[in-house]
């Protein structure tokens, strides 16, 4: 399985998406610059953390513009894989690849701590190596995390079953409508989180229960991610 | 080419929620501002640009703001060009 | 448009730009004439006390700053230490008091901008940051608002550039009512071999301008961070500089990129009054001449005068001297960034520094004398006063020692800063093993299999001002035992010396005293000083802040299996007080925050004794016996103990052989630590100890986690976890509550 | 008390640096919008507040500006109270 990871000026969590995915797939990942008009062949593309452009206008906005977009939407049309980190997953929703937006935190300000997440839907090669209903401890670290979404639009992500975690224990850092802290497109193809699993892969982190979202979405055996 | 001067104003759209101008109305009333009912923010960009004609100008700022200036899933616009 | 770079030289202007008699006279013997405006510009940029250190230059030589890892100590843009397999660790602190209060968030952004580049410059990716504030009492009018504006600016500038903060001081004073200090601390790691310095070398090279455009930003900017606030601060509005992460993060890319190509003879970040001190210290250093075009200079405003452009303080710059055969694809790497790439200039043989504007030349001066005839002066001080000492028994006992505690823990000096450090990113890149909360953090080293860096900072501002020398050195001590406390060997030290008006020989005395007691506490505690800063003038009305020489240090630990954390004491473990009963409560939290008092001598710091603890416990760390360890600091044991059961999330039972509970409770005697060791290996703890000839005692034992845990303390203290908990996590967030989200708009 | 719609409009200062505006003109010029000389970034905000007068709002709307929605230290501001 190929990884691509597409960088903007501004991004800062790609080294930590590129260390993650070389250690549990054991292959770096190839990288594409903004500018890119074509991706390398890929199954996974992932649009990491960080503040492209500086998150000027509105978080993931000038990013969601650049050549390599059209790239990765057309990828997307084509049924591969790709997860947006937080920067990312705000660059996929200024994209339209994902329906939504993310808003300033309710608290207005950056947070950066531990939330609990839970797998709200396992029936996705993203969340297949979760329990449904399993809670994790993952690392948050934002300022624009409150998802939003007007009422029909939430009404039919929610009976498509189109959200991928929520917040749990009264933990919800944001303000984000019903607790979503991560969403699928209606294909299920492209996974959008506001959430850090990429720091949250070697004992050293704190846990590994990032890993197996990244074991799924590369299609990884049990026995092989072990 | 002359040269324009144009204010695009970008609003969140009604039901759209919005955090700051919550905080800045619960902020004004401790502060001792009675009367506010509602605050909402939005932004503005001062654009200088040329353009063959002032409609020109307006046809141009407002492809902008679809393309780029606007989030046009929570946000509205308006463009006014000073002649 | 041609503009007018000329203007009459009057008295008034030179004493405007702080110049004296005395000073303006050795100018014009130095010129050879009456100076140009330019010139006179550019003399004061380089003679004011920010780039000059005249006023402290003198005893900033007698501080210690060599050791078997330093590879480059103070005069560089930051110190360079080696922590072996060829790897260096880079780093400083730096202060931007007044910006900050003048504009909080901006002025605490630029802060962070500034020390990020200095380390990046050497060619280090910065790895690390920390951030130590004082701020006045709480309910100071201004307070809410200047926390909440620094804490977000920090925030907004670290987050986006992205590197981990790791730890910092938050402390409130009205001393610092108006004169809040920012002290910016940054980190990063290189190879030695790839470590660049702003040494030019060669005649007839191009010198080039990197990064963001030129504007009016922070001109006279040096001259008011020199200059003593009165109430016409608000004249001095307009030079407010913003920064730019964004940009700062393509210009450290870009600097790394461009120096991995060999491109890079010699590169200077653009700090205080940006291109004249750069461009001088570049061809001063390698004894060359500067020819500058001011022409080149990438603008983003119109008519900027030569003036101007030379005090510029836009962020986001620096100014490098490149190979000519490289231009190509060191342009190419810039343009890929979406950063300004200009050549400003060349490198001559003349020791002039020239500058051209508009076909005129607006300034010829001797470039070295620039810096090396800067005044150095050895301003009257007085010695400080000795406290007469004061008893234990001298100090009322607390009506409840409960109430004390829970009081004490959630006083602002001591509550939880979770609501400062949740708002940075304390994570990112992945190798953060403790983030802010325990005593030093600590962030592993990037691509090694089991070393580590430890960082902390800190200072007891009350102790300086009782007692300028022996706070000196417990600020050092302190930090040391920060680092001792994770497993790491101390290494070197960074200092940032926050005083009052160095023309009153009453504040010269606390600089020349505590410096004393830095040099020597360094020296004894083998971590040399290789980079610092220093903020003079930090006086409000004629009041000036408490004395407060913030010391930050890093130390390494070799193998991240082997540490030790504040937070895993377990169930069962044996706590052992490394130590003595305390007796010292003159200037402690106890007395401040329960009797109303702040009085009397300062703790005195024993070094050898330090350093025979030290180097115990860190040897017990290592040899893997410590489940957790805190050093003893603010509030004395019993608060260590109620932090650690905090951070552990566990209980304890203490049964602990005391004469006199209250200071042995509660005073700041220095160079202890609480140690928890798994009860299997107790003994041979208490063997070691003994062996050492080390000063212990066994003082309880940790008790279950959860709901339920108690700390209790002889028949003194019993209290529920949850409740020091409840205290402690409070008071922040409740203060800042309280605030009219000033940043709301933001 | 009467209630009334205002306007207000805070702009950065002439001179003070605008990273956000510089980002959006260089994302315009890549999305092939030509002659964009200048893009400066501000704030609107829409408030609705009770009032004796429309003088009385506007006072009461300075007022705000200066306390809280305007840093003056950096930015302007203008304020339109619709009649
Ligand atoms: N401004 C800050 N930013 C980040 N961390 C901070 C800040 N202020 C305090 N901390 C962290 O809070 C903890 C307690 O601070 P402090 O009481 O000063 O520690 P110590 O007594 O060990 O020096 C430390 O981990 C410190 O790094
Ligand atoms: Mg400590």
């Amino acid at each position: 399985m190929k990884t691509t990871i597409i960088q903007f000026p501004g991004s800062n969590r790609d080294r930590d998406m590129i260390a993650a995915i070389t250690l549990i797939s054991g292959q770096s990942p190839a990288l594409a610059w903004h500018t890119d008009t074509t991706l390398p062949d890929s199954d996974l593309i992932i649009i990491p953390g960080g503040f492209s452009h500086g998150d000027y206008l509105r978080s993931g906005a000038i990013a969601a513009r650049a050549p390599v977009m059209d790239a990765v939407r057309e990828a997307s049309e084509k049924g591969v894989r790709i997860l947006g980190v937080c920067n990312g997953f705000q660059t996929l929703t200024e994209a339209g690849l994902l329906p939504g937006a993310l808003m300033r935190n309710a608290g207005l300000t950056f947070v950066c701590k531990n939330v609990k997440l839970e797998v709200a839907n396992n029936t996705n090669p993203f969340t297949a190596r979760y329990a449904q209903g399993e809670v994790i401890s993952c690392p948050v670290a934002h300022h624009d995390g409150n998802y939003f979404a007007d009422g029909e639009t939430l009404q039919q992500i929610e009976d498509n079953g189109q959200v991928a975690f929520r917040y749990a224990e009264g933990t919800n850092p944001n303000g984000s409508q019903n607790d979503i802290a991560g969403i699928f497109n209606t294909a299920g193809n492209v996974l959008g989180m506001m959430p850090h699993p990429e720091n949250l892969v070697e004992p050293a982190h704190g846990g590994i229960d990032g890993c197996r979202l990244f074991e799924g979405a590369l299609n990884m055996l049990e026995t092989q991610a072990a | 080419m002359p040269t324009y001067n144009a204010t695009v104003t970008v609003r969140l759209k009604n039901g759209v929620l919005d955090p700051q101008g919550k905080a800045i109305e619960g902020a004004l009333g401790s502060l001792g501002f009675d009367g506010v009912e509602q605050v909402r923010q939005g932004k503005t960009f001062d654009v200088v640009l040329d353009a063959a004609t002032q409609d020109a100008a307006k046809e141009s700022l407002n492809a902008m703001c679809e393309k780029l200036l606007a989030n046009t899933v929570i946000e509205d616009y308006a463009v006014e060009v000073a002649g | 448009m041609t503009v007018n770079n000329t203007h009459p030289i009057t008295p008034e202007l030179v004493a405007e730009h702080g110049i004296n008699e005395e000073e303006y006279a050795r100018i014009v013997e130095l010129t050879g004439r009456e100076p140009t405006f330019t010139e006179l510009g550019i003399w004061s940029a380089m003679w004011n006390e920010h780039c000059s250190y005249k006023s402290s230059k003198k005893w900033l030589k007698t501080l210690p700053t060599e050791g078997p890892r330093v590879v480059h100590g103070p005069g560089e843009n930051a110190g360079v230490v080696s922590i072996g397999d060829g790897d260096v660790v880079v780093f400083k602190m730096e202060s931007h008091n007044h910006p900050s209060y003048i504009e909080p968030y901006q002025g605490a952004a630029t802060g962070v901008g500034g020390i990020l580049r200095d380390v990046f410059t050497m060619g280090a990716r910065p790895i690390a940051s920390m951030n130590a504030l004082r701020f006045g009492e709480p309910d100071h009018p201004k307070t809410r608002h200047l926390v909440s504006g620094v804490v977000a600016g920090v925030g907004g500038y670290g987050n986006s550039f992205g590197v981990p903060c790791v730890g910092g001081e938050v402390n409130f004073h009205p001393r610092y009512n108006g004169n809040i200090l920012v002290n910016a601390f940054a980190a990063g790691i290189a190879k030695e071999d790839a470590i660049y310095i702003s040494k030019a070398e060669g005649v007839g090279l191009p010198v080039v301008y990197l990064g963001a455009k030129t504007g009016r930003d922070g001109v006279g900017g040096a001259t008011m961070a020199s200059a003593e606030f009165d109430d016409s601060i608000d004249e001095k509005r307009p030079t407010v500089q913003v920064g730019d992460p964004f940009t700062e993060k393509c210009l450290l890319e870009a600097c790394l990129e461009l120096m991995a190509t060999g491109a890079v003879i010699a590169i200077q970040d653009m700090g205080a009054a940006g291109l004249t001190c750069s461009a001088v210290e570049m061809g001063a250093k390698g004894d060359l001449g500067i020819k500058l075009n001011l022409d080149d200079v990438p603008v983003r405003e119109t008519a900027m005068t030569a003036y101007e452009m030379m005090l510029s303080e836009s962020q986001e710059r620096m100014l490098m001297v490149l190979r000519p055969e490289k231009e190509d694809e060191a342009k190419a790497i810039f343009v890929k960034w979406g950063l300004d790439f200009a050549i400003v200039g060349e490198t001559t043989d003349t020791l002039r520094f020239e500058v051209f504007h508009q076909g005129e030349k607006v300034a010829d001066l001797p470039i070295k004398e620039l810096g090396d005839e800067a005044p150095e002066y050895d301003r009257p001080w007085v010695e400080p006063g000795k406290h007469s000492p004061m008893e234990r028994h001298m100090f009322a006992p607390p009506d409840d020692y409960n109430a004390a505690l829970i009081k004490l823990i959630g006083s602002p000096d001591l509550a939880s800063r979770r609501w400062v450090w949740e708002q940075y990113d304390t994570m990112i890149q992945g190798n953060t093993l403790v983030r802010p909360g325990g005593d030093a953090g600590v962030v592993r080293v990037d691509g090694h299999p089991c070393k580590a860096l430890a960082f902390s900072s800190d200072v007891t501002p009350r102790y300086v001002e009782a007692d300028p020398y022996e706070g000196g050195k417990q600020a050092v001590a302190e930090c040391y035992r920060n680092l001792i406390a994770t497993g790491a060997e101390p290494l070197a030290t960074t200092d940032n010396l926050n005083f009052g008006n160095p023309e009153k020989p009453e504040i010269m005395g606390q600089f020349v005293a505590a410096i004393r007691g830095i040099g020597e506490a360094c020296e004894a505690l083998k971590m040399p000083i290789v980079s610092g800063n220093v903020s003079l003038y930090n006086e409000t009305n004629g009041e000036a802040i408490l004395p407060t020489p913030t010391i930050a240090a890093v130390g390494l630990i070799e193998d991240h299996a082997c540490m030790a954390r504040i937070g895993t004491a377990d169930e069962g473990d044996a706590l052992f007080l490394v130590g003595t009963e305390a007796e010292h409560l003159a200037q402690t939290l106890y007395q401040r925050e329960i009797l109303g008092e702040e009085c009397g001598p300062a703790p005195e710091v024993d070094l050898q004794m330090e350093r025979a603890r030290g180097d115990f416990v860190l040897a017990a760390i290592r040899s893997g016996y410590a489940s957790a360890c805190h050093d003893i600091s603010d509030g004395g044991l019993a608060i260590a103990l109620a932090e650690m059961c905090l951070a552990s999330d566990c209980g304890a039972d203490c049964e602990i052989d005391i004469t006199y509970p209250h200071a042995a409770l509660f005073g700041e005697d220095q160079a202890r630590y609480i140690v928890a060791v798994d009860h299997e290996w107790a003994n041979m703890f208490a063997a070691n100890s003994e062996g050492s000839g080390v000063s212990f005692a066994r003082i309880g034992t940790v008790t279950a986690e959860g709901a339920g845990a108690r700390l209790k303390i002889n028949d003194l203290v019993d209290v529920t976890v949850a409740d020091l908990r409840e205290a402690h996590e409070a008071w922040f967030p409740d203060f800042m509550a309280q605030t009219a989200l000033a940043e709301a708009a933001e």
